[in-house]
């Protein structure tokens, strides 16, 4: 146990904490900005599987990085909008059509791999380079921080800034605005003259683009290349970190960071002689603690103060 | 005291019945239309996915031959479809419960599993007379699977916590404690695969193919169970108090409340009957389809069962029609697959491309609007 | 007497084209209702118009299409003498339309100033600037008389203040037309006169009001002309000082009405419901009885602790002090569920948060409370035949217009959702009736039929609780009157025969209370 | 799925028709992939006709898949691969007694008690002595670390090896590891690290392969052996920054991968040579000489499976350490070392 002691409060540990939280913060910040305009984003684990897709493949045959980024990141805000067209226009239930395509991302990544690859694996095989790391000049030489914060992707360092700037969007801006009118009771927000499904789009493109930057990240980040099915589930995560955060940026910032701390702490467990099933099941039981105790404790605070109830539940997913 | 109403009610009196046989033929036509735009947007999902294969170069007449009349081609593959569909409607009707009380369960894998897991050790190491070694299986997955069900139902009726992430998370758990049981604890002696020792024969759902002397795969008599079961959770939500309760809690908790109904309850139920529903499936792959236990083993029915719910929208014998559906065309991708030049992700494609459309509901909105429309002039 | 037909020439003899107007104007919903159908209204510049007429008349569908809300699927509607089309309220809006309707339309969680200026929010680049939010909304407050907080978050406050935030709402937007869809159902007398002296001030500066209420009291203080709707059309419109309440009310059903409560006095038995030292959210220490056979009103400004009083005798809220009983039964720390095996029977104030479920049958309504035991159910199972015939019975009995049991409450005007709650509560035969907010958006001819159930309850031997904002039905239907000012009974009158609505708004504002000894006289 | 000829015609020209059926899919960097490949190589060289059957990882449609792909008369021989598929070649094979079947990296029953009921006289299967390659493998990481052999290492003194799940085949891996790693004087319990990639795709999520692969090193691994299909790519970009060495599976990965500077970390490959293997099998099919009806296992003196020896092998490796390793390799061969096993 020393040795591990050792290894989790070291400056290494926490730089991957920071690491491994980039993708759920990312996506889970997407999943956020959807639900708050009141469209469930199930599809978060294809627009990530998408974008990851996309972007190695586009750094690949570009040879640019960045028009990587952007193709893939664009490649997450296209399935998000599918899941508005879908959702909004063609009246599909939000959860299924989510469901839907995840399917469709699925497929369709593997396929296009293999048609341009003839490799059903992924873009190993192809050159595609990962987005860089900033290193903080001045920063760097400060023991302990210097080690956490230098190096780390371009990505990392935007899903730091995300949340601020989805806070700041959330409660700032006239779009975030509407947005949470839109969410939290559309007939009001149509009322006033707002258009109710523009809102809608927008907030899950830019759900879809924060995803596919989470997918970006996977493919061109953590790592330089696509696998097929390399997202792993992690849309599924960011989505439980956008309910347990209570759909605050800040509270759904924490929960991903949870997450990825939780993993961080699994991987580093994993060598003790625990069976592997039971330690990667460490950060779920955690959350189901987290997520009773929070409960309890805002159930509790409710009952004690005496405001008057509320004229309508907080934004969950729409009924089915 | 006269009443100065009288007149009004009076001559309400004929409007009341030419209404009334208004709201009788309006909800017929819903029907019918309903269910013709059903078929017409099927039918234009296949004529997409024809597309889709058009597009990929292959033999797209083939495929779409292997896709809609493979499944009836064989015997086997009928059963395959009929077991399937048992599995995938248990799945559905666990999730539409649920649903019908307005709670968004996404915890059938883990149920599966934990059902899967205490009808086989049953199964397994029990040894019962020839009814009841079949019977307490099912009994024992049924109430696996409604404990665990009660655990994300419990935490969202008293405390609130979101069911969403309680139950994938409780899904996370049993799959890896499930996973951990099977490889360190239960894989038979001897096996190089990781699996359970196979139940006993007696505990084995007896296989259609037995009874119909054709080869049926592994179709089995948990289809028969599954209607039964289908039956009684309609007659559960139509017929009983507590399924008034649900779909009353469903329909506006806050109303269900000031009527004296006991909405946490209420709640809680409905996460014990859809987990107790999941943990029949999985004891019917258990018992049915494996004859065991099998790491991985509910595949991607248990999301597939949601889809199949919502399909169904959340009513028993929708759910079993949409069940049947989606497993007919389960077959059929994978008898497109093995038949034909396209390949798995094409397959992958299309039924996601079948599932995006059917539930898109706008054309018959679009219909519905129109004939509205037209009868208003 | 038939109204005479007129097509309404402005009042103000201007050449000016009206404000509004709408020819041969129609609408059918999806489902196949025909809501307007035919409508011609013109509405001069500078008017309040009141439109009029039963529930389920068309009034808001007619509003709706002069809000770009709902579209027409036929005829032309032109603003200020230019044809228009709108294709959602946002060209409503552009032209000066501005709405307030009558299921409010606020975000709760946003505060009213957010509220008032959502879509047209100050700030620049982008962003909301929400201390110029508050600072304006503060301003129009101030401006129009209509007192408002605007840093409150909308679910914390008043019906009164969401109503008056509604109309800011309106106003902040340039609104020179200006629609109110029953403004008034919800509030207080005071907060109505309020209203009004502002809407008057609107209208002083050039403003176009369409005004709906089913109030002919209100409709006659406030309006210039009256249109009267029936099932869809527009059946005339009258100068309000040419027209008489009787002759509204008969254009209205169509046929000649009175409109006079026939009151027998009151013969009150045993005590039913007894209340001590009664504390809870909002509520401090409130003792009271009611006796069987006896209707006790209760008065207050909105937001005194009536709701809380009645949630809390319904067992939807627990108490923290005190004791309840009906007849012998002690249901302090009962459940609703107890409270409604104790014989307590209730009519909510806000029957569309609590009082329905929308997208259920009507039939599937009217059993909640007696969903598990016979007739309806038997050996844990429902019995749909009875279901149907109590529902087919009920909906007869209580004249409430639905084409069938198994259609969907929602599907329901305002008034017939009403009957449906009312005819539920009342005819579970409650030893305890408590009714709050009875006729809240009724039509006439409704509000009287629930009056006269109301009696025939309270003559076959209920105890009734009455609450309601409109002080003219308390003082008409209470046997006795008490006030609730604060959360405390600060008046208790038992003959309230002769007395005033000025003289019970004093007490009820807290300018004179009587003393503790007269409230709780016999009571012990 | 890519059918590689068409089968109709095949049947008429009397090739020997192969349909592979893939109880998952290809693209797994492993043995499906280099079971493929060896079988894609028997149509040049030996005039077969190949047609493959992906059935996917969803079990629930495993048997069904496996009924049907039999049931066609598109085929002369079945092969498949993996334990898992055991049952299913069992039940099927004495069912098409006309046709052959080939199992790799799985046994079925012969005796006849269990499982098939004609003896599988029509079934030829090879398991792999994956543990001891895997011996050797621990061998040559523990010679290698205890002599601070490795240029330019951080001369650590641990080992690491990276599971894809903890299952019988990688735990054959894993065992043999540690008892060669024992066997070279090392400690295992100390000296290996073992951890598991797991969740819900533990071959395919080589971010997490990373994680894990930076983690050892972290720990003072001085080299990482990824048995994680495409989970392992993940630890050679981890072994670049790291700057630390790696080994790599299933396939030469000094060869395979892209990458110049993660090519170097490879010390050696340790191969489970399915591919070879089938291509055998296929040739000895075709000279008369396949041995249906009773059980193969090939290890190291089949050939079946081995280490890679090649210039970055040279490179890294000290002469002392690679004759030593050759010398443990003869004594596997010879049966002098009996190398534990999961199975
Ligand atoms: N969205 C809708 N879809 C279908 N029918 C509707 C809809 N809204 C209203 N109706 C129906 O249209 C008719 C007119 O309704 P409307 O709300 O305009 O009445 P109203 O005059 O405002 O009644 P009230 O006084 O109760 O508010 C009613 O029969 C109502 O049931
Ligand atoms: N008002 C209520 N709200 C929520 N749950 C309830 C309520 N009343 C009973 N239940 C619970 O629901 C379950 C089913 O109740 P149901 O009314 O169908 O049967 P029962 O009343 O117990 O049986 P019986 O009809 O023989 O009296 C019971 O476990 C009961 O505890
Ligand atoms: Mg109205
Ligand atoms: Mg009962």
């Amino acid at each position: 146990m020393g040795p591990v002691l050792d290894v989790v409060l070291s400056t290494g540990f926490l730089a991957a904490i920071l690491g491994v939280s980039t993708p759920y913060v990312l996506a889970a910040l997407g999943g956020l900005l959807a639900e708050r305009a009141g469209v469930p984003n199930i599809a978060l684990e294809g627009s990530m599987l998408s974008a990851a897709c996309t972007g190695a493949l586009v750094a690949g045959y570009s040879g640019s990085v960045w028009a990587g980024a952007v193709c893939g990141i664009a490649a997450g805000a296209l399935l998000a909008l599918l899941l508005g067209v879908l959702h909004l226009y063609l009246g599909a239930d939000a959860i299924i059509a989510g469901i839907g395509l995840n399917l469709l991302a699925a497929g369709a990544t593997s396929y296009t791999v293999f048609a341009l690859l003839g490799d059903k694996g992924g873009t190993s095989r192809l050159h595609s380079g990962a987005l860089p790391s900033v290193r903080l000049p001045l920063i760097e030489d400060i023991p302990g921080v210097g080690a956490v914060l230098s190096g780390q992707n371009v990505l990392t360092w935007a899903a730091l800034a995300a949340t601020p700037v989805v806070a700041w969007l959330l409660y700032r801006t006239r779009f975030g605005f509407h947005l949470r009118a839109v969410g939290e009771h559309p007939e009001a927000a149509r009322s006033v003259g707002i258009h109710v499904h523009r809102v809608q789009f927008r907030a899950l493109a830019l759900s879809g683009a924060l995803a596919g930057a989470a997918g970006v990240f996977l493919s061109m980040g953590a790592v330089s290349f696509f696998v097929t099915g390399m997202t792993a589930g992690r849309g599924y995560i960011a989505l439980a970190a956008v309910f347990l955060g209570a759909l605050r940026p800040c509270g759904v910032f924490l929960a991903a960071l949870g997450f990825g701390t939780a993993e961080a702490l699994a991987v580093q467990l994993g060598n003790l002689d625990v069976p592997s099933q039971l330690v990667s099941a460490i950060p779920y039981v955690f959350t189901l603690l987290a997520l009773a105790f929070f409960a309890w404790r805002r159930r509790r605070a409710s009952r004690t103060d005496a405001a008057p109830a509320p004229l309508a539940g907080p934004a969950v997913l729409e009924s089915p | 005291m006269t009443s100065t109403l009288e007149p009004a009610a009076e001559q309400q009196g004929r409007p009341e019945t030419q209404g009334r046989r208004e709201f009788l033929a309006t909800r017929r036509r819903t029907v019918v239309v309903e269910l013709t735009m059903t078929v017409l947007t099927v039918a234009v999902a296949v004529l997409i996915a024809f597309l889709v294969v058009l597009a990929t170069g292959k033999d797209a007449g083939g495929a779409l031959d292997a896709l809609l009349t493979g499944p009836l081609e064989r015997t086997p593959r009928i059963g395959r479809w009929l077991a399937d569909a048992t599995t995938l409607s248990l799945l559905g009707l666990s999730v539409a419960i649920p649903f019908r009380a307005r709670q968004i369960s996404l915890g059938a894998e883990g149920q599966v599993y934990a059902g899967a897991l205490a009808s086989a050790l049953v199964a397994i190491n029990l040894h019962l007379p020839p009814v009841a070694a079949v019977l307490v299986p099912l009994g024992a997955a049924a109430l696996a699977g409604g404990a665990l069900g009660a655990v994300p139902g419990v935490m969202k009726a008293r405390l609130g916590a979101n069911e969403i992430v309680a139950t994938l998370m409780l899904n996370a758990v049993v799959v890896r404690v499930f996973d951990y049981l099977l490889t360190d604890h239960l894989k038979a002696p001897g096996s190089s695969a990781v699996q359970s020792a196979p139940v006993r024969p007696d505990s084995a759902l007896p296989l259609l193919s037995d009874f119909f002397q054709v080869p049926l795969d592994q179709a089995n008599i948990g289809l028969f169970g599954m209607l039964a079961v289908a039956a009684a959770v309609w007659f559960l939500l139509a017929r009983t108090p507590l399924g008034y309760r649900i779909r009353i809690t469903g329909s506006n908790p806050d109303f269900a409340r000031y009527g004296g109904l006991d909405v946490p309850r209420t709640i809680e139920w409905s996460f014990v009957i859809g987990g107790a529903l999941a943990g029949l499936a999985g004891a019917h792959l258990a018992l049915g389809i494996y004859g065991g236990l099998q790491p991985d083993m509910a595949g991607g029915l248990a999301f597939e069962g949601i889809v199949v719910a919502l399909l169904g929208r959340n009513n028993p014998v929708g759910v079993v029609a949409a069940a049947l559906l989606y497993s007919y065309l389960r077959v059929g991708g994978d008898v497109m697959e093995q038949q034909t030049d396209v390949g798995s992700d094409a397959v992958t494609i299309i039924q996601a491309v079948i599932v995006l459309l059917v539930t898109a509901r706008a054309l018959p909105e679009l219909v519905k609007r129109y004939l509205a429309r037209r009868e208003a002039r | 007497m038939e109204p005479t037909e007129e097509t309404g020439e402005p009042v103000a003899t201007d050449t000016a084209p009206p404000a509004l107007e709408a020819v041969g104007l129609g609408k059918t919903y999806p489902n196949g209702t025909r809501a307007v159908s035919d409508v011609d209204l013109s509405v001069p510049r500078g008017e309040i118009r009141a439109i009029v007429g039963q529930n389920g008349a068309g009034k808001s569908t007619l509003m709706k299409l002069l809000y770009g809300l709902e579209q027409p699927s036929a005829g032309q509607l032109s603003v200020h003498g230019r044809r228009v089309r709108f294709s959602g309220p946002q060209d409503a809006i552009a032209l000066g339309v501005g709405m307030v309707h009558q299921n409010l339309m606020l975000v709760p969680s946003f505060t009213v100033a957010e509220n008032a200026v959502l879509g047209v929010e100050p700030g620049r680049a982008g962003r909301v600037d929400r201390a110029a939010a508050a600072e304006r909304t503060a301003a129009l407050a101030e401006q129009s008389g209509l007192a408002v907080d605007p840093t409150a978050r909308v679910d914390t406050v008043s019906v009164g203040m969401r109503q008056r935030a509604e109309i800011l709402k309106a106003l902040h937007r340039g609104a020179r037309i200006l629609i109110l869809d029953e403004p008034t159902a919800v509030l207080t007398p005071q907060e109505t006169t309020d209203l009004f002296t502002a809407v008057r001030r609107l209208r002083d500066s050039g403003m176009t009001v369409l005004f709906i209420s089913h109030k002919l009291k209100e409709v006659r203080e406030i309006s210039d002309r009256v249109t009267v709707m029936r099932a869809g059309s527009v059946i005339g419109t009258v100068r309000t000082e040419e027209s008489t309440p009787a002759q509204l009310a008969s254009m209205m059903v169509g046929r000649e009405m009175s409109l006079d409560v026939a009151k027998p006095p009151a013969r009150p038995g045993a005590r039913v419901l007894r209340v001590r030292g009664l504390s809870g959210p909002a509520v401090h220490g409130v003792s009271l009885d009611i006796a069987a056979g006896e209707i006790v009103g209760l008065a207050g400004v909105e937001g005194n602790g009536q709701t809380e009083l009645v949630e809390l005798l319904a067992g939807l809220r627990r108490p923290t002090a005190g004791s309840v009983t009906v007849d012998d039964t002690d249901v302090t720390h009962l459940d609703a569920a107890g409270h409604r095996r104790a014989g307590i029977a209730h009519v909510p104030e806000d029957r569309l948060s609590n009082g329905a479920a929308l997208d259920r049958s009507i039939a599937d309504n009217l059993i909640v409370d007696r969903h598990d035991r016979p007739p309806v159910a038997r050996r844990g199972i429902l019995r749909t035949r009875r279901i149907r015939e109590l529902a087919e019975d009920l909906i007869s009995r209580y004249a409430i217009r639905a084409p069938h049991p198994d259609a969907a409450a929602g599907a329901l005007s305002g008034g017939n959702l009403q009957k449906v709650v009312v005819a539920r509560e009342l005819s579970a035969k409650p030893r305890l009736l408590l009714a709050a907010q009875l006729t809240r958006g009724v039509d006439i001819g409704a509000m009287h039929f629930m009056y006269e159930r109301l009696l025939e309850a309270r003559d076959a031997g209920a105890a009734v609780l009455l609450v309601s904002a409109d002080l003219g039905e308390l003082l008409a239907l209470s046997d006795r009157l008490l006030v609730i000012k604060d959360g405390r009974l600060v008046a208790r009158f038992d003959d309230p025969a002769g007395l005033t609505e000025e003289a019970t708004g004093l007490y009820m504002l807290g300018v004179e209370r009587h003393p503790d000894e007269r409230i709780t006289a016999g009571v012990r | 799925v890519s059918t590689d000829s068409d089968s109709t015609e095949s049947g008429k020209s009397g090739k020997l028709r192969i349909k592979f059926v893939i109880n998952g899919n290809l693209g797994d960097r492993s043995f499906f992939d280099s079971a493929y490949a060896g079988l894609k190589k028997t149509e040049k060289d030996l005039g077969y006709s190949l047609k493959v059957v992906e059935l996917g990882s969803d079990r629930t449609k495993w048997s069904s898949g496996f009924e049907d792909a039999a049931s066609g008369d598109d085929y002369d021989v079945l092969a498949a691969g993996t334990v898992d598929t055991v049952g299913f070649i069992s039940k099927l094979a004495p069912e098409y007694p006309d046709k052959k079947f080939w199992l790799f990296d799985g046994s079925v029953d012969y005796t006849g008690r269990s499982g098939c009921s004609n003896k599988c006289a029509n079934v030829y299967s090879v398991t792999f002595k994956q543990n001891e390659a895997a011996y050797l493998a621990g061998f040559l990481a523990d010679k290698l670390v205890a002599a601070k052999a490795l240029p330019g290492g951080a001369g650590n003194e641990k080992v690491g090896v990276i599971g894809g799940v903890q299952i019988p085949v990688i735990e054959d891996f894993v065992v043999g590891f540690k008892a060669g790693f024992k066997a070279a004087g090392g400690n295992p319990s100390s000296g290996v690290l073992v951890q598991y990639v797991g969740g819900d795709n533990p071959f395919g999520d080589p971010a997490k392969g990373k994680q894990i692969a930076s983690a050892m090193y972290g720990q003072g691994a001085e080299l990482v052996w990824p048995v994680a299909g495409s989970s392992g790519l993940g630890a050679f970009e981890s072994a670049v920054a790291a700057k630390r060495y790696t080994f790599g599976v299933d396939s030469d990965q000094f060869k395979t991968l892209t990458d110049a500077s993660q090519r170097q970390t490879v010390v050696t490959s340790i191969l489970k040579n399915a591919g070879n293997a089938l291509y055998l099998a296929a040739k000895a099919n075709k000279a008369g000489t396949l041995a249906y009806g009773k059980p193969a296992a090939v290890g190291l003196a089949e050939n079946g499976v081995g280490y890679v020896d090649n210039t970055n092998f040279d490179k890294l490796v000290p002469a002392a350490v690679r004759t030593e390793l050759e010398a443990q390799a003869a004594k596997v061969k010879s049966g002098a070392v009996k190398v534990p096993s999961a199975f």
